[in-house]
């Protein structure tokens, strides 16, 4: 009775401009005040590009900077270089100083906490018809249309599958799987392209989780629309994402096809993610030695998988990327002997960072 | 009613909780958090208590460590511990009996450190308070406790902001094991951690219980730690516990829906990519009835499987 | 460190911008101190000598961009020039030969108000619906709802004038030398009664309300609850663990009060006839001594940020967390 | 993350409760009630004061240092003034000024706390150097100063308290604004494509409500003290009826010196039961906004969670 | 601060106590004793320097003091002054001419003004005073400087910025002693010119910001004498000890009048200041106003202190310095102010008849003064607003001339040459915009003019009276300002330690103690045996 989810034909994506490209971002964070110089880098050259109506998961382990580089592309946060080009237009140069409609229009986030991403003093329909008259979609723009926009907000609420009657609602009188499908809807008003989804589910409940991201996956079928799904649940990055990268520091180390990363894991800390994941099915509980080793590989490894490849360069200066296995997968790894600079995030593997001055 | 249940490791239960209620009063009304909840855990046993956010789980920790505080009331049923009613101890013997016979890592371990005093200064306090340690002293065992855990014993001079969050999560469980408890009590130890780290600390609790033989009552709603961590476990739903059973029982056949709908909500690492469905939203099961044995050691409170499904199918689409 | 000294450039632009708001206001008011003086004279000076008494006083006819300048050097080097209404007594002593007295008012009441405000409140807190935490709150909002001088003068005639307790002016008997003796010390303890008293009646249930909300709010906290379950004993925690954290707030404002100490408390020494800054300022003002003026701005300036500045450094021995951000 | 969840319903019950559990919790708060009742007294006597008193309450007529008696209920001052005439329209202009500079302040500090907040960097760091310069300036010398430069008027006096009170308001508003800043709705709403004035207004005004009400109230306080301050002073607009004057020629008269405790005795019980009515107001919104405060029932039962 | 209420019945006690006195407009005292000061620590010119004469109000007569006797050359170009012998200085120097000399040299340089004098001479026991005109009223200026040791000033790099910490004077009370910013002691001279009248054992100044202390303290009878304003006196001073406790408020003070800007119309119509004069209820203004302290004035504008200068036929006839409102809005009526329907008056451009009275915000008497006169004014159709910022606003509106109207003060010399002056005499007008420092209201007056330098040349007494009466029925026709009362010198004192205050009875000074007859009071009083 189970079956392959089938993926829908794609149309071939190198002939078209991407949905979204992001071309060598880079982000430093300035600490303290007025008086300090302090950085701290928190994006360092990351190419990435999703497709039309495709879904790329990002996964890392928490402070790799999945979240920066997300606020980056949706203009959140300035970034310090690069260029993000949104249907094939560098957002950055044309619009230098602030985001502008157009670009909100193509480009919409959802993000990780559905309780805190809803103003409560708002009631939902106030959420959708904003959307809809900044970008004067719905028929806002029209005169006497109120009608239609009533219309298209109805039509939204369905499409995320609530209840029409929820427009009065206010956000804490729904449940987080609810306003999260909320959030959506209210991303969703614009039209837009590309939605960016920051980790959507990590605040909801284990038993409605699903439900989004089965939501998710519908509207990028019906809609077509691409997405960046931020996690860090390896299991439903493999659900969800046609592609994946996977994020250290600061940097994209390995990318591929979602169900060839996962099964062929190259990096060493692609390998550690993926051990970590709890999984009842897997025979045994988990080796320690194992674990240490990988540890060990993550935090210095010294050798590289393709070092002796001769179709293959290796350096531990610049960052060399490797492909691996069948390149219908566009599955490739960073080389391991590069090394990330230090000062970028990178906490959780770093269990005994330095004392604090 | 009680409901017989066999324990893991000793017959002799360590902990014992019968038909507990607790309410929250509150301004206009009252919420009843736990409902009639009856369990009990055995030396050495690790138990598992999963369930939806906010279905009573702290709750009834809490409970257990007498620390609920207003506007939160025992309203019926008994906690017993080791043959001693706890909601009997009179205040001396209550502080005796916390930390010492029973430990705990709270849900929000990241916070439950003092910011302002350092590591040290906690763990010390344990000693100083219950063994009566001079300060010296108690310090050196410290160190020992955080060598325990993995942790450099220099960090006893550090504040809990100076540490990272699995650092912190790993001071804690140290302390816990300080006066060898016979019952240690994971609220969640790992939630808002990456799942390296949890997989870490998660084994490093196992290999001290290995080590120390303590009883554990771990709390989580992620269903595939918990059915990897215990040897039992109990489904919690709205206050109830709706199923109660042998982790892998429960993993391999589970009885009610709602535990259904848990186990479907994690995709798998291997295999095809199949279609899961999780609880749809507003799907409530009311009035949950109490618990009916379906197999030996596995309890399943009583539903009407056809109406159930119709809901879910309804509510999915 | 790096903390310290972030606050160090804060503090030195908050100066700046003081000390030329200082500059500035005086100068903006009408009229002159001479023709202020003749006015408050009311004929008793010749209105021939007015010009040279202009000269005599240096009143400063420069550009006003030439006198900033001047009056910047003056504060780098720590001229702070001669009193006008105080004529030819020179500013530094005008303050010094008071200033005393102000800290040990203003400093007296405030420590009193901020310790006792703050234990009450600590143990309101932690006796939440006790008698202390229901009755007290109340009463004292009431005491400090009561305009400050109102109340001074109502103590003042209850307690000096009809039963006599209480000397009812100045800072010790007239007539006393001050010497570090008993007698005098108790004398000036008798005197410091009345005013204090009456500065921490208004101001001490802020205090206690400010540290009971905030002790409540730490109550809560998952570390109390931590110790709690950890079995130490309540004094402990109420202690080490809750009034520990929940004072920060305090400190704060203890830091602000302390500086703003210097500046002087005027009703008091307007009420009680105490000898103190507060008085002084105000006849600055409105004899438009500007070099007066100016000393007290600055050093009440000074005073605050140096007080918040150490409270800043003791704020980085007390709360770790804002060593490292 | 499901320790977040646990605290965001009271976090959104809390914000929702800007709409109608907010007037509720006020309504059904004894705290709150008192305190309004009070103030409603002296609104309804201030507003009333003209047709209670018609002629000028300062009128200077020969029954001078009268004890209270059935004409005059509350005496007459060494001036011959009915006491009571000048205490009831004192009102009128000492509630003015404390509700124009409680209104002025919040709003300066509003604005101040929310540009500084939402636009962040540089004009963060301005905004709060000016207003930490405001706050070090000894507030009194200001007012002297200010209030001697302007021409007299409770123009003046409103303006004068106005410019030493607003910076306090904006440091707390500012701390509150700037955590609502970072919550996830702004940034939707950015994203949304909201421009600055919209988001400051309609997204992060709304959830202050309640520190907005309480700075608002503490505003007011701090009008009407300091007004009666400055006026015993004599720095206050002299001319004026209120309770301030009424207590600055109270001082003046000998009012006390002379035993005439009824001149002495009204206006500062006025003030006094119009800041601790507010005051009452003031801890009321916290309560309500804060259920940890709220005052808790003496324990029913023995069995009750970790009694101290 | 134990008040010394039980004393008093003990002698011995009183002989070595001290004189209390409260000083309520300084909350702190400096130790600065230096004369030049321009605010000068109590008792500088009162009980350490002492003057040639001291001239007494009260009574209005010259008592000889540092001078023995004192002769105006016949051309009224010098004045010639005996000094007393056997005077010395408290560091035992003797007293000489030179002192004298040096001490008007140091004044003209430091302080200018005496522009009429041309030198001072020394010789022997005589100094002259030379003027480059005739000039009649310098006898009181000249005579009433506190004179200084040249041997101790001259060595002075900078007299005027020394603070003078151990003054040296001549008077009966120089040695200061216990200085303390609350309170300072003043002891014996030792070397006193009059020993026999230093009968106290010396004088202790108490520091106050404000009246109210000062009053608390009277009240209690922690202090002697009591010269400030203290409000309803007979319940609150009197009442409370009736045998000893007295006051005496002699109108010897200055004229307090009510200036009306004369540049501006209608104020530089002469009916309009009489009539607005005659609505005055001037009764009401000092019982209310002044707490009935202060004698109405009438229409020679001279006040108390110059009693014997009153030119009576004048004063017996007075019209416009009587509260008649029938005749004010007759007055205003013909001069062309008309009355409206609501009874209000309109100026002839056809504005409202409406002004503001201006007052500094700390003088509160003053202020109540301008409410009653604004209450009066509305009864005869006139809106007078009154405006009290501070006196510095306040006084620069009057020195610019910008003003309306304005309760001023007014020249309170022991001749009347400088109250005609400066309220008629056209040489103290200055241009509106240019910095007046007296004769705000800008009136000059021609006759007044040759009548005021007559005044200045007249060596002879009868002759300046003469010459004083016709500028008081001068003034009577043009009325320059309203004058409203004789400012009052309070004093009051506490006689259970010290007897011998002036009184009514015996007014040989005032109770004031900031004027030069302080000095006779400190030299009169004993301890009550
Ligand atoms: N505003 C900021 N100022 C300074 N440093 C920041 C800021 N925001 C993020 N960082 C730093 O940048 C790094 C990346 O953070 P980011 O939030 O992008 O991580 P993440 O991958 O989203 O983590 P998580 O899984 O926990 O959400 C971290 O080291 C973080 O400390
Ligand atoms: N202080 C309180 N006042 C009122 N109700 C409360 C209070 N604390 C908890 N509750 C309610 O009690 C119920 C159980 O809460 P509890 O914290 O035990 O849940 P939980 O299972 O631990 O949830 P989570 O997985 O989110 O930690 C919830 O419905 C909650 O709303
Ligand atoms: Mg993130
Ligand atoms: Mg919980
Ligand atoms: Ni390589």
């Amino acid at each position: 009775m189970s079956h392959a989810v089938h993926s829908p034909a794609r149309p071939d994506v190198s002939s078209l401009t991407p949905a979204l490209e992001v071309r060598g971002l880079g982000k430093s964070f300035h600490i303290g005040g007025l008086f300090s110089s302090q950085a701290v880098r928190a994006l360092h050259r990351v190419d990435l590009t999703i497709g039309r109506g495709e879904i790329v998961a990002l996964v890392g382990e928490s402070g790799s900077g999945k979240s920066t580089l997300a606020r980056c592309v949706a203009r959140l946060e300035k970034p310090s270089e690069g260029a993000i080009l949104v249907d094939g237009v560098e957002v950055l140069k044309r619009d230098r100083f602030q985001a502008s409609r157009e670009f909100r229009s193509q480009l919409q986030m959802v993000f990780q906490d559905p309780f805190g991403s809803l103003n409560p003093a708002h009631r939902i329909e106030h959420f959708l018809r904003r959307s809809l008259t900044i970008h004067g979609k719905g028929g806002t723009r029209q005169r006497g249309s109120e009608e239609q926009t009533r219309r298209r907000l109805e039509e939204l609420m369905t499409t995320v599958g609530l209840q029409a009657d929820m427009l009065d609602s206010y956000p804490h009188e729904l449940s987080g799987g609810q306003r999260q499908r909320v959030a959506i809807a209210r991303a969703l008003a614009v039209e837009p392209n590309v939605i960016l989804a920051d980790e959507p589910t990590s605040m909801l409940d284990v038993s409605v989780r699903i439900g989004v991201l089965n939501l998710m996956r519908k509207l990028r079928d019906e809609q077509g629309i691409s997405m960046l799904y931020i996690t860090h649940d390896l299991a439903s990055a493999r659900y969800l994402a046609d592609r994946t990268a996977v994020m250290f520091a600061g940097e994209i180390v390995e990318e591929g096809e979602s169900l060839d990363l996962l099964a062929n894991p190259a990096h060493p800390y692609t390998q550690l993610l993926v051990s970590a994941v709890p999984d009842p099915a897997r025979a045994g509980s988990y080796d320690p030695i194992h674990r240490a080793q990988l540890r060990q590989a993550v935090m210095a490894s010294a050798s590289c998988a393709f070092e002796n490849d001769p179709k293959q360069r290796c350096s531990s200066e610049e960052p060399v990327r490797h492909q691996v296995g069948d390149p219908l997968n566009r599955h490739w790894v960073r080389c391991h002997l590069y090394r990330p600079r230090a000062g970028a995030g990178g906490h959780a593997l770093a269990t005994e960072p330095e004392p604090g001055d | 009613m009680t409901v017989s249940q066999t324990s893991f490791g000793s017959h002799e239960p360590v902990l014992d909780v019968k038909n507990l209620t607790v309410k929250y009063i509150g301004d206009s009304r009252s919420t009843t958090a736990v409902n009639d909840v009856s369990f009990s855990i055995g030396a050495g046993e690790v138990f598992g208590l999963a369930g939806e956010s906010g279905c009573g789980k702290s709750t009834i920790a809490n409970s257990i460590m007498r620390l609920l505080k207003d506007p939160a009331k025992i309203a019926a049923g008994s906690i017993s511990f080791g043959g001693k009613d706890v909601l009997a101890m009179n205040q001396d013997e209550l502080r005796r009996f916390r930390w010492q016979d029973v430990a705990m890592v709270f849900q929000s371990a990241m916070n439950s450190l003092n910011p302002v005093l350092t590591i040290g200064e906690q763990m010390a306090d344990i000693f100083t308070t219950h063994a009566g340690y001079p300060r010296k002293e108690a310090l050196r065992r410290a160190a020992q406790l955080l060598e325990l855990v993995r942790m450099d014993p220099a960090r006893l001079k550090s504040y809990p902001h100076q540490l990272s969050g699995g650092m912190r999560q790993r001071a804690v469980i140290a302390m816990t094991v300080a006066l060898k408890p016979s019952l240690l009590i994971l609220d969640e130890p790992t939630t808002a951690l990456d799942v390296v780290v949890q997989q870490e600390i998660m084994a490093q609790i196992k290999d001290l219980q290995r080590e120390l033989g303590f009883s554990v009552l771990f709390i989580t709603h992620d269903m595939s730690l918990m059915v990897e961590l215990s040897h039992r476990m109990a489904v919690m739903y709205g206050g109830r516990i709706v199923e109660t059973a042998k982790a892998h029982d429960i993993y391999t056949a589970p009885g009610h829906p709602y535990t259904q709908a848990l186990m479907g909500a994690f995709p798998p690492l291997t295999g095809p990519r199949i279609p899961l469905k999780g609880l749809p939203d507003g799907v409530k099961f009311r009035n949950i009835p109490d618990l009916a044995g379906i197999a030996p050691g596995h309890f399943v409170a009583p539903f009407d499987a056809d109406a159930e499904a119709a809901v879910l199918e309804g509510a999915a689409q | 460190m790096r903390f310290i000294l972030r606050r160090l450039g804060f503090y030195l632009i908050a100066f700046w911008a003081s000390i030329t708001l200082n500059f500035l206001l005086p100068r903006f008011m009408p009229g002159d101190p001479v023709s202020r003086m003749f006015a408050r004279s009311q004929d008793r000076m010749q209105p021939e000598q007015l010009e040279a008494l202009r000269k005599l006083l240096g009143v400063d006819n420069r550009p006003i961009w030439e006198q900033y300048a001047g009056y910047l050097q003056n504060i780098l080097t720590g001229q702070m020039g001669v009193s006008i209404t105080r004529f030819p007594t020179p500013v530094t002593e005008v303050i010094s030969s008071q200033i005393g007295w102000t800290l040990l008012l203003g400093g007296t009441a405030l420590v009193i108000a901020a310790v006792v405000g703050n234990l009450l409140g600590i143990l309101a807190a932690w006796r939440r619906g006790s008698a202390l935490d229901s009755a007290l709150p109340p009463v004292l909002v009431f005491i400090g709802s009561f305009p400050y001088f109102w109340l001074a003068m109502g103590a003042l005639y209850l307690f000096g004038v009809v039963l006599g307790w209480f000397p009812i002016r100045h800072a010790f008997t007239d007539g006393l030398e001050p010497a570090f003796t008993a007698e005098f010390i108790g004398d000036v303890a008798a005197h410091l009664v009345l005013p204090a008293l009456t500065i921490v009646l208004v101001s001490i249930g802020g205090w206690m309300l400010g540290m009971r909300n905030t002790m409540i709010a730490t109550n809560s906290e998952d570390y109390i609850t931590m110790a709690e379950a950890k079995g130490l004993r309540p004094g402990r925690i109420m202690l080490r663990y809750a009034a520990r954290n929940a004072m920060l707030p305090s400190v704060t404002s203890f830091g602000m009060g302390l500086g703003f100490v210097v500046g002087g408390a005027l009703l008091t020494e307007v009420v009680f006839a105490y000898p103190g800054v507060g008085y002084q300022l105000l006849n600055a003002v409105q004899g438009l001594d500007y070099p007066l003026m100016q000393g007290l701005f600055l050093t009440i300036t000074a005073a605050v940020l140096l007080a918040n500045f150490l409270v800043d450094i003791l704020y980085v021995r007390l709360d770790p967390r804002v060593r490292s951000n | 993350m499901t320790s977040v969840i646990l605290q965001q319903p009271t976090e959104a019950k809390a914000a929702r409760k800007t709409n109608r559990g907010f007037i509720h919790g006020l309504i059904t708060n004894k705290k709150a009630m008192t305190g309004m009742a009070i103030m409603l007294v002296f609104i309804v006597l201030a507003l009333a004061a003209p047709v209670l008193f018609p002629d000028d309450p300062s009128r200077i007529t020969g029954m001078a240092s009268l004890e209270p008696d059935s004409e005059h209920w509350l005496g007459t001052t060494a001036k011959g003034q009915d006491v009571l005439a000048l205490t009831i329209h004192g009102a009128r202009s000492s509630l003015l000024v404390g509700l124009t500079v409680g209104f002025a302040s919040t709003f300066i500090g509003i604005l101040v706390g929310l540009a500084s907040a939402y636009f962040g960097k540089f004009i963060d760091e301005a905004l709060s150097l000016l207003t930490n310069v405001f706050l070090l300036l000894p507030g009194l010398p200001l007012l002297v100063i200010l209030a001697a430069f302007l021409p007299p008027g409770l123009g003046t006096v409103i303006l004068v308290l106005t410019v030493t009170g607003w910076a306090g308001s904006a440091r707390v508003l500012r701390a509150q604004a700037l955590s609502i800043r970072s919550k996830d709705f702004v940034a939707a709403a950015v994203v949304s494509g909201e421009r600055a004035g919209r988001i400051m207004f309609r997204e992060i005004l709304p959830n202050m409500a309640s520190i907005v009400m309480g700075t608002l109230l503490a505003c007011v306080i701090y009008g009407i003290g300091a007004q009666a301050g400055l006026e015993f002073l004599g720095l206050g607009d002299v001319s004026t009826v209120s309770w301030g004057n009424n207590l600055f020629w109270a001082g003046n008269e000998g009012a006390l010196l002379t035993g005439s405790w009824w001149v002495f005795i009204p206006s500062g019980l006025c003030i006094a039961l119009v800041a601790f009515a507010l005051a009452l107001i003031n801890y009321a919104v916290d309560e309500v906004t804060n259920p940890r405060l709220r005052k808790i029932r003496k324990p029913a039962t023995t069995e009750r969670g970790a009694a101290q | 601060a134990t008040g010394n209420k039980s004393g008093g019945t003990d002698a011995a006690a009183n002989a070595s106590a001290f004189l209390t006195i409260p000083r309520e407009d300084m909350g702190t005292f400096v130790q600065n004793f230096n004369p030049f000061a321009p605010t000068v620590n109590p008792m500088v010119q009162q009980s350490i320097y002492e003057s040639l004469l001291v001239f007494n109000p009260a009574k209005g007569n010259s008592v000889p003091w540092l001078a023995t006797d004192w002769k105006a050359a016949d051309d009224g170009k010098s004045i010639t002054f005996t000094l007393r012998d056997g005077v010395k200085w408290s560091d035992g120097q003797p007293f000489v001419a030179d002192d004298v000399a040096y001490t008007f040299e140091l004044q003209k340089k430091l302080k200018g003004g005496y522009e009429y004098l041309d030198g001072v001479t020394a010789q022997g026991n005589k100094v002259t005073f030379n003027f480059n005109k005739p000039w009649s009223p310098a006898l009181y200026d000249v005579g009433q400087l506190s004179i200084l040791p040249k041997h101790i000033w001259s060595a002075l790099a900078d007299p005027e910025k020394d603070a003078n910490a151990k003054p040296v004077g001549t008077g009966p009370y120089t040695e200061v002693d216990n200085f303390q910013a609350q309170s300072f002691v003043l002891k014996k001279n030792p070397n006193y010119w009059q020993p026999d009248k230093q009968k106290i054992a010396g004088i202790k100044m108490l520091a106050f910001a404000g009246n109210d202390g000062a009053n608390l303290a009277a009240a209690n009878g922690d202090v002697d004498w009591a010269p400030q304003y203290i409000p309803n006196i007979e319940k609150t001073f009197v009442s409370k000890d009736k045998d000893h406790r007295h006051y005496w408020f002699p109108p010897t003070g200055a004229m307090i009048n009510w200036q009306l800007n004369t540049t501006k119309a209608p104020f530089n119509d002469v009916d309009v200041r009489k009539a607005l004069s005659m609505a005055v209820d001037r009764d009401q203004v000092t019982k209310i106003g002044m707490s009935g302290y202060a004698q109405p004035a009438d229409c020679t504008g001279l006040s108390g202190n110059y009693e014997t200068w009153k030119n009576t036929q004048v004063k017996d006839n007075c019209t416009w310095t009587k509260h008649d409102v029938q005749q004010a809005n007759d007055l205003l009526d013909k001069a062309g102010y008309p009355k409206g329907p609501d009874g209000k008056r309109t100026l002839k451009d056809g504005k409202p008849f409406e002004f503001k009275i201006s007052v500094g915000a700390t003088s509160s008497d003053w202020l109540s003064v301008a409410n009653v006169i604004s209450q009066n004014l509305a009864e005869v159709g006139v809106t007078a607003k009154v405006d009290s910022p501070d006196w510095a606003a306040v006084v620069a509106g009057y020195e610019k001339g910008d003003f309306d109207s304005g309760i001023v003060w007014s020249a309170n010399d022991p001749s009347p040459y400088k109250y005609f002056n400066t309220t008629m005499g056209s040489s103290s007008v200055k241009p509106v915009g240019t910095k007046a420092s007296d004769n705000y209201h800008r009136f000059g007056d021609p006759k007044a003019d040759a009548l005021l330098s007559d005044f200045a040349a007249a060596t002879d007494q009868s002759r300046q009276k003469d010459i004083a009466n016709k500028l008081q029925e001068e003034y009577n026709d043009v009325a320059p300002v309203v004058p409203l009362f004789s400012g009052p010198e309070w004093g009051a004192y506490n006689d259970t330690r010290f007897t011998g205050w002036p009184t009514q009875d015996n007014p040989y000074a005032t109770l004031s103690v900031r004027a030069p007859t302080t000095v006779l009071v400190l030299t009169s009083l004993e301890p009550r045996k």
